[in-house]
């Protein structure tokens, strides 16, 4: 099965790069000027929020499909996306306080990126939430759909209002300047987690293909039976 | 041809009510392609849905309403005159203030009627026409249906009350777990099902 | 804060080990729902 | 055009002779307030500082209720179907609703304003009219996402449940900037900030009440 193989492929290669990537991240190169160790964690947390964003893309992109020709395949996409999406977002709002936490000794910091990503990881919740309560194929696709799309178009908004809205209390942990010898580990754990998120995308969309085929394509249709011949009744 | 009057047989669950559904372009058929006035739904679903009426078991009235309330709303929707109370008439109601809620089924189905009168379309599905009705009300759907072919309106039911029907109707369709098993002309309707029913037991 | 912080491996080894924990988890439940889906 | 004036002439009827519910939500929506001010107790300053939260935080609540009724009594009676097959062209259906839902709402938010005044000792140094401007403006950003998710959710058992979760992230950007905006009506806008919050509002309301209106087809069809 080419699906199959592809997954294993990218997660392979994923995980490899990956852990080039982390290695030089963590062994070799200096601590970060003003955040010493912890400066680490960005090689980890830029790469996880590049591909939850993606994700999410890649399932707008489905939904803006599954509305415009209501093809399954964009479903099962979409699905996926989304899934695949919440895994990423969730592990941001775990990181990102790990990393706030040194600098500035509380956990929860008002950052418009983090707040942004778990208004995102709420929003997606209900969408998933509903997506299980709707048993109608068509309905649950159009119900996603619109919900994906209002969804991710409300990410922008938040950020800028939460920009706004925080910036009278700026806050401290901006990243300063990411010089040379940092980039290197930051772009091969880039790549890396890209393909492993395409992986687990894959794998994902196997899931729900596999689901589709043996529950939702009706059966085949059955030729139409003669006609009946009439008994005449007693 | 206009003014015809078929009737879709079967037993719960045959798939009457989905046909019915997929006639009026409330589903959309998942494969295969559907005529109705020579036009598409799928592409066309306005054209086709200014031409009929669909009438099911839920009686799409707003309960905090008067009748004549309700059939106004329809009235300035369509384009048409407030003056809703020659349709009224025409199905024995009257211009009561009272909500529908306070309605019996039998004047619930006599405002539906109203409501389809009302759209004055080529083709009406009534789903379950005999449902939750007396037997005075059985002679007031046979009365709408005839007054509805009489102005040349098509109408298509969906009955499991195969005599009763059948007697209105001129053509008659079989359905059986989803499956066409007989079409033919209503007379028949009755040996066709008992045929079906020995066959099965 | 005088800059550099001390003992920050603490929260760089927490952070690489819950995501990577996460990671490892999440491709367990995806193998394990996928043999269930396609046997 | 003909189709939104009477769809909204439909739901301000059905609104009005369902006002029992009305009064039902208004009470819901002073306790809450009263409930805010117990929370806080008698500490006047605190509660004059947070007092435009407890009044936004009031609204959002009593309109997720408003909300999930709007479509409620229309999806059991099978009306919506009705008028789909009418037909009925979807944008219209939803802007009449909408609208209808923001002017009940905002019927709602009226009473809530004296009441909060009194209860939270407020006076205005801004201008009454520029609250009355955010007010309208916050109300839109909640209903206009609002009306599109309760048709969604219409046909749900769970509508409570799942109704606030979908609503609650969509409208963070809204009351923030409400809040922030009605803030700085009451306490004075020393660094001339609100032009930007009310603009903030604009662009949301813009936003919102354009993609909602075209998806809302999409939602509606079985």
């Amino acid at each position: 099965m080419t699906l199959a193989r592809w997954t294993l492929l990218l997660g392979a290669s994923g995980l490899l790069i990956l852990g080039v990537g982390h290695g030089i991240g963590l062994m070799s190169t200096p601590a970060e000027a003003s955040m010493g160790e912890t400066g680490r964690i960005l090689y980890l947390h830029v790469p996880t929020a590049w591909v939850a964003m993606l994700a999410f893309t890649a399932a707008f992109i489905a939904a803006i499909g599954s509305l415009w020709t209501g093809g399954a395949r964009w479903d099962l996409s979409m699905e996926s996306g989304i899934e695949v999406g919440m895994v990423f977002s969730v592990l941001i709002c775990i990181q990102g306080p790990i990393w706030a936490y040194p600098t500035q000794n509380y956990w929860w910091t008002w950052d418009p990126r983090l707040t942004t990503t778990a208004i995102m990881v709420v929003a997606f919740t209900g969408v998933l939430v509903m997506r299980r309560l709707i048993h109608q194929h068509e309905r649950r696709m159009a119900a996603t759909a619109v919900a994906t799309i209002v969804s991710w178009v409300n990410v922008p908004v938040v950020y800028f209002s939460v920009e706004w809205w925080d910036s009278v209390h700026q806050d401290l942990s901006q990243v300063s300047s990411v010089d040379k010898v940092m980039l290197v580990p930051l772009l091969v754990s880039l790549a890396g987690t890209s393909l492993l998120g395409a992986a687990f995308f894959l794998a994902r969309y196997r899931i729900a293909l596999g689901h589709y085929q043996r529950e939702e394509v009706a059966p085949e249709l059955p030729d139409l039976p003669a006609q009946l011949e009439l008994e005449d009744s007693p | 041809m206009p003014g015809e009057r078929l009737v879709i047989m079967g037993a719960n669950g045959s798939g009457k009510t989905t046909l019915l559904r997929m006639l009026s372009t409330a589903t959309m058929p998942s494969r295969g392609t559907l005529r109705l006035f020579g036009l598409d739904p799928a592409r066309e679903p306005e054209a086709v849905r200014q031409r009929l009426a669909l009438l099911t078991h839920l009686p799409s009235l707003y309960d905090d309403l008067s009748g004549t309330e309700n059939l106004q709303i329809l009235a300035r929707l369509l384009g048409k005159s407030l003056n809703v109370e020659p349709w009224l008439t025409k199905v024995g109601l009257d211009q009561r203030p009272e909500p529908v809620r306070s309605y019996s089924a039998g004047m619930r189905k006599r405002l539906s009627f109203a409501r389809t009168l009302i759209q004055d379309p080529q083709l009406v599905l009534i789903d379950e026409p005999y449902g939750q009705l007396d037997p005075e009300g059985f002679s007031l759907v046979d009365r709408m249906v005839d007054e509805l072919s009489a102005r040349g309106t098509t109408v298509i039911l969906a009955s499991h009350l195969v005599e009763r029907a059948a007697k209105l109707c001129d053509h008659g369709l079989l359905l059986h777990q989803g499956l066409p098993r007989w079409s033919g002309p209503a007379t028949q309707a009755h040996q066709a099902w008992t045929t079906l029913h020995r066959s099965l037991t | 804060m005088n800059g550099t912080i001390e003992g920050g491996w603490g929260y760089v080894m927490a952070a690489y080990g819950i995501t990577w924990f996460a990671w490892a988890g999440y491709a367990l439940s995806l193998w394990l729902r996928n043999r269930k889906e396609s046997p | 055009m003909r189709y939104f004036l009477a769809l909204l002439h439909k739901d301000l009827l059905v609104g009005w002779r369902g006002r029992v519910r009305l009064v039902g939500l208004g009470t819901y929506a002073l306790t809450l307030l009263l409930l805010f001010s117990f929370a806080v107790g008698p500490d006047t300053m605190a509660l004059r500082d947070h007092a435009s939260a407890y009044l936004w935080l009031a609204i959002m609540s009593s309109s997720t209720l408003l909300l999930a009724q709007s479509f409620q009594q229309e999806v059991e009676a099978g009306a919506i179907e009705g008028l789909i097959l009418l037909p009925v062209p979807p944008p219209a259906l939803y802007y009449a609703k909408a609208l209808a839902n923001l002017l009940l709402l905002l019927f709602l938010a009226v009473v809530m304003l004296p009441v909060s005044m009194v209860l939270f000792d407020l006076d205005i140094s801004g201008s009454l009219l520029t609250l009355l401007l955010v007010i309208i403006l916050g109300s839109a950003g909640i209903v206009a996402p609002g009306t599109l998710y309760a048709a969604m959710t219409a046909r749900l058992s769970s509508q409570q449940v799942v109704l606030p979760l979908l609503l609650f992230p969509l409208v963070v950007p809204p009351i923030l900037a409400a809040v922030k905006a009605t803030d700085l009506v009451l306490e004075g806008d020393a660094m001339g900030q609100l032009p930007a919050w009310i603009g903030l509002l604009v662009a949301f309301d813009a936003i919102y009440w354009s993609l909602s209106g075209l998806l809302f087809g999409k939602v509606l069809d079985e």
